[in-house]
């Protein structure tokens, strides 16, 4: 409403009649709905895959690690709607399972660097100085890594000490935070020259009120946009790194390792690298449509990535 | 309510040779506000005017301990303030409360009205319980006229006007005794700037506030003022009664900057009025002498080297020129 | 000129830091590296010997700055695997990769500019949604599922194209255009929104004002305000580029930078992956310095105030 | 005052077609500038003043549009031109200059460049050296001191000011025959305003053109104009010239407004204040729109629009209080 009417020149001044309209979460769906149907079918694509992954168990066809080595390479049919692999493993059942650890792993990691990028944004961004320089000195050397590169040697390091997907984590958070605290501090450094963090200081209100009152609140959208811009790229990382054998390891399966696995069958049973392919693609796609369609209603001056 | 037994007339906020400098990025110096005297009186309406880029805000900020100063004092009462830390000030600080200029950035959005002004309230205690918090809050919208059932709508849903007094409703929750308005109206559209006007008159006659009003509308502050400074470049250049400024303008910017206000009246327009020409200085490499004088028709060689002094001309009639007759 | 040595000195903690982080993730594994090169058979005084020769004895601090000593002389340590010095090993790789991102990156400013701006000209329009679609997929499609797919259906089906580099430009066309369709999604994105964000701006009416006509007030007024953002979008290009090169020469077997980095993993050869992670860091350092002085030649705005 | 028009807005309808519903912006609105004189179109913010002027430059974005209605320049109608057609009339026969001189102005591109470019559009100059040495005329015209090493300034290295000079400049170089200003001065300091206002007047008076102000400052009215249209919710409420506006208001808007705005001279205890607010566009009833804060709004008021009448030579107003003075 507010971009509208700033758009046709006509000032709110103009609608001070229209109180009563109230803008909850309701009206913003309706919108959402009428700006980018698209996001709204991507939530509930998503809100489904998460439901399928919780409970693989019980709609998948076959046991997680069930084998019948006498349907080894299958094409897709009746019995084995995509196929088994070469250890006459159900596809289906795999990509079913192999949701819990691409999700997990997509999700977990996004919310640790999430954290980590907002206090130290937040902190850079406010108390500036010193404290700012050596902040965004580091994020600058975050940021200078190839990121895949970084996370195969946190993965090269952390590889014999822990589980695989621990180290993924690890490494997707470790590259992931300082992208966000960029965003966050210099949100916060527009938003504490803004005229009502001056209103506040001059009522009296203390430095961390501000920031928990003024500045946290008015950067949550941009949080909630980055997040589900996150998500989609943690599962592309996590894809490619188990792509390249470093991500997870058997026997745990991730999209990404079946691909790699079904990489030796590429010229002669292409379906089997295409079905986990397809999965990262359309989840990723759902996850970023999503994220689109949030920052054009929640935060339309958020730039493109 | 009168507050801690100050007499009318008594000076209640005092800057004693305040100078304000802001780094820029390029490490050069804009000087904002150069050794500026001033004094705001008890109950008095005290203007500060001057152009864009003037120091005016910036002055009004020093003040009321919102920006350090650079050099000089600021006085409240006797108690100096000028070097108190933020929680050395904060009983102070209650009695100076501010209203902003944009009506549309100065309020959070994410908060609601009744979180807006509250906030004074909560953060300085006042209340014990929630209920009182929100009787308080309910008797300043009715004070500033901004309906009771608006209490939990976000400032987006609100015309600029009722937003200001919005604003104006959180400036007076603490029952301040200075209150400082900057351009409170600019943001308005004529039909609101009146009622927002007439609010403001209210309100210090209502509570005997002492009000700092920053302007660049010489009109308005005819309306709002008892006494006016005129700032230029940092400076200011004279200090006096409305009556007395606006009939006997000594500094000759004062007298041009009348002059060039567009008056809403045609019969007006063909009157023989002077212009002043050049545009304003840069603050970062204000001119030597008197900052007025590469605009000045009547400036001369003492103006170009030496800062004219603040002089009374009589009756409180305070001006800073080389060149006025006495 | 002043603000060029600025910005060259400011990349230098950036510089040590780098080296600093890479060098404290590589170096938490003790003695591992001595394990690697002995193999299975090995006796305890062997060990002390080649500890003290590779000086794994020493404090971290101090093999650190020794580590910095050499690599600012070019020397990178010597690969445990190939034995042969690391700086040997990565400038012989490194021309495959430099084609190979020139390559991915001309694809991609110009299919993802010119995308960019059609879909801004023509916004929320039939084209605008088509292009803004395929820009998402570009981003969303993970590089490895379109290099697999060119591979399946070009070089394997068709038969158009090499199914693994032999050092011919023609074999570094399908990685090329792997790694650059993933690049033209963003930078169509980020092109169309500073096109729509600057054509909402007061000085495209006053163009308009003027009497300009629509395409000129695109190409005069419009688009070089709206290149500047995309400008700073290369440096992050670059990064992402370097990423995907790992991915896109291991499927074609390229031999270069990538290449050399996963077959050390494979190979845990510390010194060869601590050489090429610096190597690939550096140059993006570089292309985000480049970038930044770019944007201040074009912007008069930075130029001006120096 | 039997002059030419130059500009002829007829019955114009220019309308947004939001989400939430259609906003009348402009609706049905006539307006004339005469050749050699200055008009202003006074309203509050939203009353539709920008929208007018810009339907004549054709600068209405989406979702908005003119519906209906005519535009005459010269006797030339300029509704329904395509954009090649519309856009060599404008910056050539008329041309704009804007309230942000700030933003007006392309960033990146040097000030002298961005103003040879409307020469060269219009083929008002063959060679870029006759662009540049009319320009460099232009610049000394409206009063650029150095105009020569302006030249080659950009936008950000000049004072609000001297920005407002080099956007005149920009509209008056290919000496249109009429002159939009949509605010121009609100931005600017009141000594530079002054500076502004005299140079419009003598550009107004020596090219013989005329001039349309937008403006919501009476101050800038009462000063320049000779003709003035008061605009209230999209419509025009009262238009005379301005000695007779100002000495016989007949419009409760426009005396409430004039009434508002405080005075140098005048010391009153309290302003007088128009009560309420402007309405939503979004939802106009039947009834004069002024009604809802009128004090002489009558049954009638609140059911029927009432017309323009004429209550004097050249002097109308849209009320039924004058509908009774004026039979």
């Amino acid at each position: 409403m507010e971009k509208k009417t700033k758009q046709t020149g006509i000032q709110s001044e103009a609608h001070a009649s229209d109180i009563g309209e109230k803008y909850g979460w309701k009206e913003m769906l309706h919108q959402m709905w009428k700006q980018n149907p698209l996001a709204i079918l991507s939530a509930v694509l998503i809100i489904a895959i998460i439901a399928a992954a919780v409970f693989a168990p019980v709609i998948a066809p076959y046991k997680e690690a069930q084998q019948d080595l006498t349907a080894r390479l299958q094409g897709p049919g009746m019995k084995h709607l995509l196929g088994t692999d070469e250890l006459g493993r159900d596809v289906l059942t795999r990509i079913l399972f192999g949701a819990r650890v691409s999700l997990v792993v997509g999700i977990i990691p996004s919310v640790i660097s999430l954290i980590i990028g907002l206090i130290l944004g937040m902190i850079a961004g406010y108390f500036g100085g010193a404290v700012d320089y050596l902040l965004m000195r580091l994020v600058d050397i975050m940021l200078a890594f190839p990121s895949l590169l970084l996370s195969m040697v946190i993965m090269y390091t952390l590889g014999r000490y822990a589980n695989s997907v621990i180290c993924i984590f690890a490494a997707l958070s470790i590259t992931g935070w300082a992208s966000v605290a960029r965003v966050v501090r210099s949100q916060t450094l527009s938003l504490k020259e803004s005229v009502y963090v001056e209103a506040a200081r001059s009522i009296g209100v203390g430095k961390f009120r501000i920031m928990f009152r003024h500045i946290f609140p008015n950067c949550i959208p941009s949080l909630i946009v980055l997040f589900t811009l996150n998500v989609p790229s943690c599962i592309l990382s996590e894809s490619t790194l188990s792509f390249l054998g470093i991500g997870v390891q058997p026997p745990a399966a991730s999209w990404g390792l079946m691909v790699n696995q079904s990489k030796q069958f590429l010229f002669g049973m292409p379906w089997l690298a295409l079905a986990p392919s397809i999965t990262i693609m359309i989840v990723v796609l759902a996850f970023n449509f999503l994220g689109d369609g949030l920052r054009d209603i929640l935060d339309p001056y958020m730039q493109t990535r | 309510m009168t507050s801690n037994g100050t007499e009318r007339g008594q000076v209640i906020l005092r800057a004693e040779k305040v100078t304000k400098e802001f780094k820029t990025r390029k490490k050069q110096f804009v000087h904002a506000v150069s050794d500026v005297d001033l004094s705001l009186h008890h109950g008095e309406t005290l203007a500060l005017v001057g152009e864009s880029g003037c120091g005016k805000s910036t002055l009004a900020r020093t003040l009321i301990h919102l920006l350090p100063v650079t050099s000089g004092k600021v006085f409240y009462k006797d108690q100096e303030i000028t070097k108190m830390s933020d929680r050395d000030f904060r009983l102070i600080g209650q009695k100076m409360q501010m209203v902003f200029q944009d009506p549309y950035a100065s309020l959070n959005p994410r908060m609601t009205v009744r979180d807006i002004i509250a906030e004074p309230l909560v953060t300085h205690k006042v209340f014990r319980t929630k209920q009182e918090t929100t009787d308080r809050v309910l008797e300043l919208m009715e004070k500033v006229g901004v309906p009771g059932d608006f209490l939990d709508r976000y400032p987006h849903q609100f015309s600029g006007g009722q937003r200001q007094r919005i604003g104006i409703a959180r400036a007076i929750a603490l029952e301040p005794e200075i209150l400082v308005c900057d351009e409170p109206v600019s943001a308005l559209d004529v039909s609101v700037q009146s009622q927002v006007l007439n609010l403001i008159k209210h309100l210090k006659q209502d509570m005997e506030l002492s009000t700092l009003f920053i302007g660049h509308d010489l009109s308005v502050i005819n309306f709002i003022a008892d006494r006016v400074a005129v700032m230029f470049l940092g400076r200011i250049c004279e200090v006096a009664t409305k009556d007395e400024l606006y009939s006997r303008p000594l500094h000759p910017y004062t007298s041009f900057l009348l002059d060039a206000i567009p008056k809403p009246d045609p019969h007006l327009r063909d009157h023989p009025r002077r212009y002043l020409s050049g545009e304003i200085p840069s603050p970062v490499h204000p001119p030597e002498g008197c900052h007025f004088h590469t605009r000045c028709p009547y400036a001369t060689e003492q103006c170009k080297r030496e800062v004219p002094e603040m002089k009374d001309y009589g009756g409180g009639h305070l001006a800073a020129c080389h060149c006025i007759r006495a | 000129m002043k603000r060029v040595l600025g910005r060259i000195a400011g990349m230098i903690p950036v510089l040590l830091g780098v080296t600093l982080l890479i060098f404290i993730l590589l170096r938490v594994v003790p003695g591992d590296p001595v394990s690697i090169l002995l193999g299975e058979h090995y006796s305890q005084e062997t060990i002390d010997r080649l500890t003290r020769v590779m000086d794994l004895d020493k404090p971290l601090i101090q093999q650190f700055f020794s580590y910095v000593g050499n690599a600012v002389r070019g020397n990178l340590g010597e690969s445990y695997t190939m034995k042969r010095p690391v700086t040997t090993l990565i400038l012989q790789a490194f021309p495959s990769t430099v084609k190979l991102a020139l390559m991915a990156a001309a694809i991609a400013w110009v299919i993802g500019i010119l995308a960019g701006i059609i879909a801004a000209v023509r916004q929320n329009k039939l084209l605008d949604h088509l292009f803004m679609g395929m820009s998402l997929a570009g981003v969303s499609v993970p590089i490895f599922m379109t290099s697999l797919f060119l591979q399946y259906v070009l070089s394997f089906k068709l038969k158009l194209f090499p199914l693994t580099s032999d050092g011919r430009l023609i074999s570094l066309i399908l990685p090329a255009i792997a790694l650059g369709w993933n690049s033209a999604g963003s930078i169509a994105r980020m092109t169309r929104s500073g096109l729509i964000d600057v054509m909402q701006q007061d000085y495209i009416d006053t163009a308009k004002a003027k009497g300009l006509t629509k395409a000129s007030v695109i190409l005069k007024h419009a688009l070089k305000n709206s290149m500047l953002p995309v400008v700073t979008m290369m440096a992050i290009q670059l990064s992402s580029m370097m990423s995907g090169a790992v991915i896109t020469e291991s499927i074609f077997s390229i031999p270069g930078i990538g290449r050399l980095a996963t077959s050390a993993i494979q190979n845990r050869d510390m010194p060869l992956l601590q050489g090429t992670v610096l190597f690939t860091t550096i140059i993006v350092i570089i292309g985000n310095l480049a970038a930044d002085l770019l944007y201040s030649v074009l912007d008069p705005r930075i130029r001006r105030a120096v | 005052m039997a002059k030419e028009n130059l500009l002829e807005i007829r019955d114009l309808h220019t309308s947004f077609f939001t989400d939430h519903g259609v906003v009348r912006a402009v609706n049905g609105v006539d307006l004339d500038v005469p050749e050699g004189r200055i008009v202003g179109l006074v309203g509050e913010s939203g009353c539709g003043k920008s929208m007018t002027a810009r339907s004549v430059m054709g600068l209405i974005k989406s979702p908005g549009r003119i519906e209906s209605g005519s535009i005459k320049l010269d006797g030339r109608e300029l509704v329904g031109l395509s954009d090649r057609e519309l856009r060599s009339v404008c910056g050539d026969d008329v041309s704009m200059i804007f309230q942000e001189p700030m933003t007006s102005l392309n960033p990146v591109l040097k000030v002298g460049r961005q103003v040879e470019e409307v020469l060269l559009v219009h083929h008002k100059a063959s060679t870029k050296e006759e662009a540049k040495r009319l320009t460099v005329d232009m610049f000394e015209r409206v009063g650029i001191p150095e105009a020569e090493k302006r030249m080659s300034a950009y936008p950000h290295e000049l004072s609000g000011g001297l920005r407002q000079r080099v956007m005149i400049a920009m509209a008056m170089v290919c000496k249109p025959r009429l002159l939009i200003a949509d605010e121009p001065t609100t931005a600017l300091d009141v000594t530079i305003e002054a500076q502004i206002l005299r140079l419009m007047k003598q550009l107004c008076k020596e090219h013989h053109m005329g001039i349309l102000i937008i403006t919501h400052n009476l101050g800038v009215v009462a000063e320049i104009c000779d003709d003035v249209y008061v605009m209230y919710a999209g419509r025009i409420v009262e238009n005379a010239p301005v000695f007779e506006l100002f000495d016989h208001k007949r419009h409760p808007y426009t005396e409430g407004l004039m009434n508002a705005i405080p005075k140098i001279g005048g010391n009153p205890e309290f302003l007088s204040t128009i009560p309420g607010v402007v309405p939503n566009l979004l939802h106009v009833g039947d009834g004069c729109t002024f009604a809802g804060r009128c004090a002489h709004a009558s049954d009638r008021c609140r059911a029927e629009m009432p017309a323009l009448y004429e209550v004097a030579e050249h002097h109308t107003c849209r009320c039924f209080l004058a509908e009774r003075e004026g039979q």
